[in-house]
Parts: C-alpha cells; structure tokens; sequence
C-alpha cells in the first residue's frame, strides 16, 4: 500500500526523494544532528547561515521561552566560509539530502562573494537567501523588508549563484509579503523559503530588561504557525502559483499534521525549525507521517495536495 | 578534555521515576530508573555531564500548592526542555539509576515536583563533558552554591571510588540553612573540620558549610568561608584542584581565588539551553584564546558545561 | 502598606484609577462580565466595534484555537449605533471605567458619523479607532496599514469626536508601526492601542479547507505577547515618548505579570483580551497583582514603571 | 423561552470528580461534585443547558494511550475552555452532582479522560437555555445521535419526574453499535418497541435504537427510523413534541421530519465556542426572522444552545 505514494517533489529543478527540510540554524551544518535521527531521511537540508568571515555572534542570553515559542537571537554566530568548506563541505558530499547553504552577510558583496565561493560545489543544491534575519543590527531584515533591496541583492547573488538553485528567505514583519516575493521572484529567485521569525522582546519583569542580551529577538516555534500557514497561502496565491515558483513553508511545525497545513496552503516542501531541539528526530517521523496522510487520503502523487486549498 | 563522541547514541530515552523526595522547603531529589539502550547510555555518566527531560506534558501541581512567586509563570506553558545535571548514578541489574537534585524556580521545575514512581519522562543524555581529574592532584576542594551541588556529590563519589590518592573536602554555601540542598541533619564536628554532611560524609569527605545569614555554619558567602580556609591551611599549588558548581557570581570568586593561588580550576557552568546538543548556538559561554586578548564563544552543552576557570571571561 | 501605592494613572488627560483595560470584542458592549467580575474594578472599557448600522458579521466557523492562541474572525457583528445609545448608554452611564467606544466602518464618513452621534455624550470618555481589523472586506485593516488613510481617517473622526479622547488602535500586520502610528498622532490621536490581530489561517486537514468560514482570521492571546511587548516597546520610543502620547498595551495579557510587562515597555495601560473568555474575572485580579507587583519592588507610584526598560 | 436570568452565580466553580468512566471505546461519563455556591447555581441546571470546563492543565494519558489519530492533536496546547451539557444532575446532602457523557475528540477530551476522584476542575455554568416544555404536550419524542445522548437522558429524567402527563419515547442512534454512548446491554423487546436502553428504561421511557451499520437495532439513520416510527404510528401534530440533539445534518433532518408533521420541535445545537457568556460572538447560528425573508445570527451561548427548529437556517 504504502509504495503507492509517491512523496517525492520536484523543488525548483531539481527532484528530493520527500519535502521535508531542516530549518537553517536548527540543524547545523551538516551532520550534527546524526546522533539522534537518519539525516539521510531527509527531503533537503538548510545549513546554519554562513557569512564570509566567521562570526562571534551576540551576547548571552541568546534564547529565551515563550508561550509556545522561542526567542532567539544568536546573532549570526558561525564559523565563517573557509571554516566551512574545509570541515563541513567533505561531511555534506556524503548526504544525500539536497543541501542549501543560507547565506548572510552585511553587504550586498559579502552575500554575494559567499555564494560565489560555493557556486562550483557539486555537493550544494543551492542557496538560501537569508535576507530576513532579524538578530542582527547591519544587514538581514533591513534588506528584507524593502522590495527595492531585494531586487537587488537578489540579482546579485543570482549572478554569482551559477546554477544553483537561489531560493530567498522571506521576512514576515512587512505590510505585504507578496510585494518583497515577487521582487525576489523578478529578480531571480528559483524559489522562495517562508517565513523567518517576527522580532518580539520578552521583558523580565524582576530586572526591568530584556531577557535577551540583543534585547529583541525573532519569535518561532507553535505560536507562529497560524501566521506562517496564511502567509505561505497568501504568497502561493499571489506570486508563487502562476510563475511555478516552489515554496519552502516554516513556521512552527512540529507534525506531520503540521507540514500537510502548508502543504495544503501552497508549500512544495515544508522546514522543521524549532521543534529539532525539543525532539531531534521528529524531521523524519514527518516524513514518515505525510506518508501515512498520502495513504489514508487516497493521495498517490503529493503534488495533488499542493496548493489544493484553492481559495483567494 | 575528552570530547564526547559522537555516534554515542544519547538517546531520547524514557525514564522511569523510582522517587521524586522533597528535601528542602522548594528542593527535591528525582530518582530515575534507564533500561536497556537508556541504561547503557547512562551506565558511563561522568559528574558534571548532563541531560535534557522533556517536562511539557507533565501536569503542574494543585493551583494551591503552587508558591506565590510562580502563579503567574505557571501559567507559561512549556515548549523547551530543561537540563538538569546529577547528582548520583548506581548502576544495577542492567538498569541505570540516577539522581537530580533540582530546585523549583519557575514552570518546568514546578511541574517536577508531580512526578512520581512509575511515571516516565522522556530524556535526551547524556550531554556534555564533565568534570576530568588531571593527573598529580592530591586535593580536591569541591564548593558549591545552592544547587550546584549535585554534581559535586556525584564527583565526591567517584573520587572516593577511583581515585584513591586524592582526599577530597567540600564547602557547601547556601543563602539559609533552608536553602542548603541537603537532607541529613547538620552536625558540627568542630569549627575546623566543619560538619559532617550526611551526602559528602559516606564518601568520606568532609564538609563545611557557609550560609549568608549564618543561620548555619560560616556566615558569610561561602567563596569567603573557602578562601579563609585555604588562608589558614595556607595551601596554594599544583597538587590541588578545585571543582565548582553554582551561580555564575559564586564561579567568578571561585575563579578569582584560584587564579590568585595558582591552583587549577573546572567550573561548571550554567546558560539558557535551546538544543543541548550544539546545533542552536543558544549557550554561547565567551572563553579566552590562548594567548590573545581575543574571545570567543563555546557552547556550554557541548564544548561544557565543565570548563577550566582560566578560560572564562566572566560578563560582570 | 497596600495603601501607599498608587497606580491610578492620566491617559490623556482624565484619571483612570487604574492601568487595566478590558478590549474590544472581548467583555461586550457594556456589563455583561458583571456575573463574573466586578466591572467597576476596571480602570478603563471597550466597547465591542460600533458601526453605524448594525452588522451581522461573518457565517460560522469565527472561531479556532491554535497554540497558546486564538484566531476570530466575527467580522464587526454588532447591534449598530441607534440600539448601542438606545440599550447599552444607559447602562454604561452607571459604569465607573472610564468607557472607550471602539468605532468601525466602511469608509471615513461612517467611523465619522458615529463617533459624531456619540460626541456628546458624557458617560463616554473617548473613541478606540479600530483600522486594524483583518477580518472585514472592506474598511478596516486597510486603512491602517497605509500612512495616508490613516491620516486622513484619523483628522476626520478627530473633528467629529470633539472633546472626546481619540484613541487609534494600530494592526501589526506591517513593515514599520512606527510610521503609521506617526501618521495617527500627527492627524491628531491623543492616544494609541496596540496591538490588535496578527492576520492567520488554519486549516483542516481532513476537509483540506480553512476552518473559519472566513478563511482567514486574527490570532490574539499569548501566542503573540513577545511580538505585542516589541511593538509596545518600539512605538513607546520612536512616536509616543517624545511626544506624550499615552499606550494602551495588548496582545497575550492574562497576568499581572504580562501587564507589568507592557507597562515597562512603554504602556500606560494595558488591555485583557482573550483571557477574559477563560477566566472572565482575570482583569480584575490584574488590578490586585499590580498592586502587589509596586509594594514588593517599592514603586510607590505606578508612573515610575511606564517605559521604565529605558532602551533604544 | 427561559431566559437565564443575569445577577445569577455561574462561576467559576471548583467541581470535584467522583467518577470518570469509560462507557465505550471512545466514551466516558464524567462525574462531578459541586459544594456550596456551585452546589447551588447547578442545583436548577436545566435539561440542555451547558458549562465551560477549563481543561487546559488537565495532563494528557501517557503516550502510548493517545490514539494515533490523536497524536498530533495532542500536541496542541489549550487555550479556551469546552463546552459540554449534562446528562444528570442529582441533588444531594447539600451537594450537587452532576455527570457529563463525552467523546474523546481532540486535545480537551484527551486530557479529560485521565481525570479521576478526588481531582477538581473549574467550571463556568450553568450556561444557557435548556428545553422547555410548552403546554399541552401529551408525547415527548426524544431523538438523539452519538452525544447527543447526554441531555436527552436528563430531560427523559425530568419529564417522567416533573410532567406526568407525557409519555416519552427515545430514538438513540449512532454509527455502530460501539460508539452508542449507553452502558447497559441493548435488550431487545419487540421489533416494535424497540430496545430497553437501561439509561432510558429507569426512567420509563422505552427507546428505539438505530445504526449506521446495522449492528444493533435499524440498519440506517436514527432519522429514518424516527420518520418510519412516525409513519406507522401514524402521528402528527399538536400534542406531541419533538427534542432532538445531535449532529448537525442530522438535526436538520429532524427539523425537516418535524415541520412535515407540523410538530413542534426543539434543537441542541452546537458551534465552536470561545467563552460561552455571551461575549465574543463566535458562536453564531443563523435564524429566520419572523415573517421575513432576512435571517439575524443568534448566540448559541446565550440564546441557545436550544433552539426552536423553525428558527434555525441549516447551512448545507
Ligand atoms: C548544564 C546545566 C545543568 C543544570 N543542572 C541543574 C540541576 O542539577 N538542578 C537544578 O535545579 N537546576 C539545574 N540547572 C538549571 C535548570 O535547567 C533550570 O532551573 C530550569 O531550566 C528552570 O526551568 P523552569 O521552567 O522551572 O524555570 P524558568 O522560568 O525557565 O527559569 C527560571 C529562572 O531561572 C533562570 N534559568 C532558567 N534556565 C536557566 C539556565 N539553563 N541557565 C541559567 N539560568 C537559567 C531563568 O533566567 C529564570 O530567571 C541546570 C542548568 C544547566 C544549563
Ligand atoms: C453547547 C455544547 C454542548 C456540548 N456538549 C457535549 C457533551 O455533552 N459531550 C461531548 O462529548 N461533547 C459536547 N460538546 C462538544 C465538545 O465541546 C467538543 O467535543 C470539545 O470541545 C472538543 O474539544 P477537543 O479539544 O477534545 O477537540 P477539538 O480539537 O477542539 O475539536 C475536535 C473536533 O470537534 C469539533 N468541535 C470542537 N468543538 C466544537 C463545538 N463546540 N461545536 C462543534 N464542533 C466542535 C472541531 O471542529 C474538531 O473537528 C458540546 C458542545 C457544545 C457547544
Ligand atoms: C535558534 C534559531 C536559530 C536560527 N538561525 C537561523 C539562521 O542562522 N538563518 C536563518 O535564515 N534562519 C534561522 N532561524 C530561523 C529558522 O530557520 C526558521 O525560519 C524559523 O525558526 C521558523 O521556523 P520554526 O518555527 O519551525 O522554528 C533560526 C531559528 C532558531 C530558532
Ligand atoms: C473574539 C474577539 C473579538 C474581537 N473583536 C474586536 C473588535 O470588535 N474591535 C477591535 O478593535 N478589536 C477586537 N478584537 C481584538 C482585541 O480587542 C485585542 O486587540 C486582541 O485580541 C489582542 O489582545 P489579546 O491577545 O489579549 O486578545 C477582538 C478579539 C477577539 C479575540
Ligand atoms: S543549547 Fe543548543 S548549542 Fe548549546
Ligand atoms: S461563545 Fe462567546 S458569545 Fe457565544
């Protein structure tokens, strides 16, 4: 019974055996999840976000909890792109996932010299734009927010990205995502990954500050969902549908009930961010939870059910 | 440091709780059972590793039961788990049992406190590294604040067991009496010797204790009561070492006077934890580079939570 | 020792005698919490969104829960104008909060109209603007996620609410809130409410539709509290502070601590939505543990703690 | 129509479980204490009137008791309070219990089944109009699907107890037989009678069984065997009426059987609440206007959850 579905998804170009990633920053850089789950099991997999130069990241604390969230603001924090290549890249050879490197960076040259040091590396399927951080004072969500800075660091990071697939990372703290997607789309984009974190602030109230050491941090996990599932649906309406751009949804899934909403809503595949710390090996029962979906709705293709919710 | 390997299999395991003790006025002591692939993981705990227990589904306590301190954070619900370290680990009959000694500070701890034997909770360990023993110590000075003293009974522990050239004595400070970790009685030996603290005493370690208030033994912080002890025994060198476990402001003293008397130093250090298992970033603990006036960040979970004293940049 | 502490505050010129709000759409037009709690505990009250003519608002499903949240999508029912001054004024003129009426419409004309029929009325202490609906077709959000609407709807229903308080309650559905909540004090609101909803979809997976006939809806309740005490704290520094211009805080509130923590990011008072539905006597107990809070860190005064995080 | 009066005490109550037990695969009956002012307010609870339950830290089962096709459900954390009517009230020793039948849904039903003596839950209620009787009535139809159950059983309770000039016949029906929400074995009396549903029986009313499948009593819906009772019994009209609770495409069958006949009829609905006092308007049901063509939306909270059926706009 269960061979009959076919889980496999054309993302972009290129064909990934099921559309479940990990999320960039939730997965490390390769291998580090292996302890706990099959990293091979996975659909794609986003490695933590690379900038040219390592990066020491923000002060502690860097976390805090929230009602059915997190904050986070680690700031970047990563071992820079030469680190990368040398210890990370021969480990990424060896998976079978498509890998995305998300690429940060301060400047419009510094995304772009990332993804063009990477863009002859048989072992990377592509890259993800993160434009839409918001940990970080230069850069990130400054970019991301404004569809003339989208259009271009999209072109130009499209220029220096060859043949890879660029997939760009969306913000959802802006008046209209649809207008920051279809910049990225006429710029270049192959693809487009949704959504990032919303900047939000816990305040301990015994001190007086911010709990985080950055004071303000990007909210994820289950109290997202909701907003994410609507943006995803709104941007697949908008912009993705008609220019056959796939989508990466994210956003607090945790189940596979979770990533078949997004899939419903418009995503191709679907990013599991937050809920690998609280169980590392939850990517794969996903994949493995979208199957039994598939099987019990009579679905043989899971492309029948993207975008089926067919509203707006 | 020996790192912890990879490939290890860390589970998520479940536990099964044998005792869940209440021993002080907001202190406990979990007792937890591993089987099979849990309890081979945990058969090799080394004091100061770690764990992280998914606390989300278990029930808080009775609306009147909860202080009034926590009413309004018991209301958060819970989405991380929690790391907690320990203070024992027995193996036997194939099955691994272990101790936390845990102190009730907001939602997770709180709904702790309902486990009971023959619930089970899920856990993912062991983490980190911990503590080590370098070679051509005879002292181990273990001190400890609040809470942190968990891991250093399970130290007092395998120092006693594996390491019989080295006598080990510890200082156990809390704000009040009430607050010390501990369940025996407190008997006074003498001013110097200090008191027999039932937990440190069956290894044979003695004790002494310091309390803010004095309301037992040394008053005073017990960073204080333990650099006056190492000023009368007028000790200082290489053949000690001091172990430390507590908060961050206790750590830095305890980092200050073993830098002042050149003796080495681990400390255990504590940090909001996302992950646990590295991937998060969210443990950043800044650290000396050898040589330089640079920093940078290790991860508490992985590259810690046991650190050599002389690395720590501490914030305050 | 109770006695010394005061947390009776000035919102825009009148005394409240205390920080605590009941919000829109979530206490009714006047006494209906009375059963449950006693309403003159409240500092202050809104009304449910009045229209000129009464509207029946949308088909069910308007309701579904998600992850420490909410999503509605009531879409503006209420008994219209002429029946709120007929049934519910008179009630209301018995009340000792302070009774905010929040306004809603189609178009400039309506939001001016009633708040123009309702101008003279002395048991009003002022109007709550709501153009920050997502869940009406027209009207509503769009006005308040465009600088220039709100301009224009906010000079307009300024003249038509003479002396009355104008507050303006702004969406966070947008890329910087600080602009629009400019535009509002610049056109003449004395105060500002935020946040309302954050725009949000569920959907069922078994029928693979939205589960609110809506489709979609607004998430309110703790999900969205650290994003709310962001925007609090934001709008606190970049519009409000400078110019005297008082916050009502909310989004998540259900403890004396949530309140806390909004009044230290900039609120002057703080509205309790959502957690009036589950614990209908909550606003209340709000007011005591506020109380508690300023005796047991020794503020004797309530002022000494609005925006006291004191960044940015 | 009652309206329930405003001034009056409706919680929150603190209610103490006496029971909770399970009647059926996915079913339980739910019984619960109330002392003093809660004793009091759900002392007059009316047939068909409701209350909030606050189920949010209530614990789940252990994992391995959570169906699978509640495993993902399950994780949701809960906000709101659950509506749920009653299917008893006894007053007694100045205590009043009352008993919820319930059906294992979603997350709220989940954790109420690991409710048991002796733990309290907080209860809003009693809430809205129950079923009224009017005058003149001489039999009392009660047509019930799945739950639907529940507030039927307590009304066949009250007619026998307070009307003693109607007769009462009951319709129970379900999908299967397993998924009757009635403890007792189903004895078949006659193919005319029907069955003796104990829970119908003690208070005299004989009822008439349906299922889906045709595993116990009619092969069919509980609708069709109502409408072919009606058929050969041949009855109609002005002394007779119609309760009925249940799905709702099978109360719009109901509705439908009822205006053919010209009986009155009286409908249970249910929507998706949020506070169940009359505030948030979410639970909106759609009613025809007197003599007109226009429809207003009423509040099942507050004018309901018991409707006239000629009222009632069904959406499919
Ligand atoms: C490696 C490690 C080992 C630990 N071992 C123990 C132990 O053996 N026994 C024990 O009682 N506790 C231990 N802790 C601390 C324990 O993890 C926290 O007390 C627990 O997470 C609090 O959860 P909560 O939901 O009850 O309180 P929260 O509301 O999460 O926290 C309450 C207060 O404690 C602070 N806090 C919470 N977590 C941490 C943390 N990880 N680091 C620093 N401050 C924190 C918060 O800032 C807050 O002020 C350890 C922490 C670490 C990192
Ligand atoms: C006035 C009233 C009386 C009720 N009495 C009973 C009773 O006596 N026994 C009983 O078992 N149930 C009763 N219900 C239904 C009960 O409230 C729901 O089953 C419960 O809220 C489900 O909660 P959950 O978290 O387990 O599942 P959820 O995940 O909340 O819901 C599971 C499924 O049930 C549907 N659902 C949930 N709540 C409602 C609702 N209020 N109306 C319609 N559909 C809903 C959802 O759409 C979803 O598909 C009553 C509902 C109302 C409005
Ligand atoms: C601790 C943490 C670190 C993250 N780091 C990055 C990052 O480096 N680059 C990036 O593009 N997104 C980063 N994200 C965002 C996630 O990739 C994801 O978009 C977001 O968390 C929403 O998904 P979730 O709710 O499933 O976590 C991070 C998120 C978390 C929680
Ligand atoms: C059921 C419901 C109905 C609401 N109706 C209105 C309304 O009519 N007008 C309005 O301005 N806001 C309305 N709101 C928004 C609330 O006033 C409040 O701004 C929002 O819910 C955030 O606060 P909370 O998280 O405490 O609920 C409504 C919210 C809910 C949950
Ligand atoms: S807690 Fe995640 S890296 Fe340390
Ligand atoms: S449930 Fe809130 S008005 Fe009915």
């Amino acid at each position: 019974m269960e061979e009959a579905v076919d889980i496999s998804v054309d993302f972009a170009g290129i064909r990934l055996a099921n559309p479940v990633f990990t999320a960039s920053g939730t997965c490390g850089y390769a291998d580090e999840l292996a302890d706990f789950t099959d990293v091979n099991a996975l659909g794609g997999f986003i490695t933590k976000s690379i900038t040219l130069k390592p990066k020491k990241g923000n002060a502690t604390p860097r976390i805090v909890e929230t009602d059915s969230g997190m904050l986070n603001a680690i700031g970047w924090a990563n071992i820079g792109l030469d680190k990368f290549i040398e210890e990370k890249l021969p480990i990424i050879e060896k998976m079978s996932a498509a890998v995305f490197v998300n690429v940060a960076g301060e400047s419009i040259d510094e995304y772009a010299a990332v993804a063009e040091h990477l863009a002859g590396e048989a072992a990377i399927a592509g890259f993800e734009l993160n434009i839409s951080c918001p940990n970080v004072a230069k850069g990130g969500i400054t970019f991301g927010t404004d569809a003339v800075q989208v259009t271009e660091i999209t072109s130009a990071v499209k220029k220096a990205a060859g043949e890879k697939i660029l997939m760009v990372k969306l913000s959802p703290n802006v008046t209209d995502i649809s207008v920051i997607a279809r910049a990225a789309v006429e710029a270049g984009a192959d693809a487009l990954s949704l959504v990032n974190t919303f900047t939000a602030m816990v305040i301990d109230i015994e001190t007086g500050k911010p709990v985080l050491a950055n004071k303000t941090g990007g909210l994820s996990g289950p109290a997202i969902k909701p907003i994410a599932v609507y943006l995803v649906n709104k941007v697949y309406n908008e912009v993705a549908k008609n220019r056959g751009i796939p989508i990466l949804g994210s956003g607090g899934i945790r189940t596979a009930s979770d990533a078949v909403e997004f899939i419903i809503a418009g995503a191709t595949a679907v990013a599991v961010g937050t809920a690998n710390f609280i169980e590392p090996g939850c990517a794969a029962k996903i994949v493995e939870g979208i199957k039994k979906y598939c099987v019990r709705k009579k679905i043989t293709n899971i492309k029948e059910l993207t975008g089926s919710l067919g509203i707006g | 440091m020996a790192k912890n390997h990879s490939a290890a299999n860390r589970g998520p395991f479940n536990a099964v709780i044998s005792a869940n003790k209440q021993i002080g006025q907001r202190f406990y002591r979990l007792s937890l059972g591993f089987e099979s692939a849990g309890a081979k993981a945990f058969a090799k705990l080394k004091p100061g590793q770690f764990a992280q227990l998914d606390l989300a589904d278990t029930p808080l306590p009775p609306s009147k039961d909860i202080p009034e301190d926590l009413v309004d954070a018991a209301r958060r619900k819970i989405l991380l788990r929690r790391p907690f370290s320990f203070s024992d680990v027995i193996n036997k009959d194939r099955k691994t049992l272990v101790d936390i000694l845990y102190r009730v500070v907001g939602p997770a701890t709180l709904r702790m406190t309902t486990l009971s034997a023959g619930d089970s909770v899920n856990i993912i360990g062991p983490l980190g590294n911990g503590f080590w023993v370098p070679r051509g110590k005879k002292q181990a000075l273990l001190v400890t604040g609040g809470m942190g003293a968990g891991p250093l009974l399970h130290l007092a522990k395998v120092l006693t067991a594996d390491h019989h050239g080295i006598e080990a004595i510890a200082f156990a400070g809390a704000k009040t009496e009430k607050e010390l970790p501990f369940e025996g009685q407190l008997d006074e030996i003498s001013q110097e010797l200090g008191f027999s603290l039932a937990e440190f005493a069956r290894y044979g370690v003695e004790s002494l204790v310091a309390t803010d208030d004095g309301s037992a033994g040394f008053a005073g912080p017990v960073t204080d009561c333990f650099s006056e002890w190492l000023g009368r025994a007028g000790l200082a060198g290489k053949d000690m070492i001091i172990y430390s476990c507590g908060p961050e402001q206790m750590l830095a003293k305890v980092a200050e006077i073993a830098e002042k008397r050149n003796i080495d130093c681990q400390l255990s250090m504590e940090r909001m934890m996302a992950c646990g298992i590295g991937i998060c970033q969210s443990c950043a603990v800044e650290c000396k580079v050898n040589g330089s006036s640079e920093t940078v960040y290790k991860m508490c979970c992985e590259d810690g939570p046991v650190f050599d004293a002389k690395e720590i940049v501490f914030s305050s």
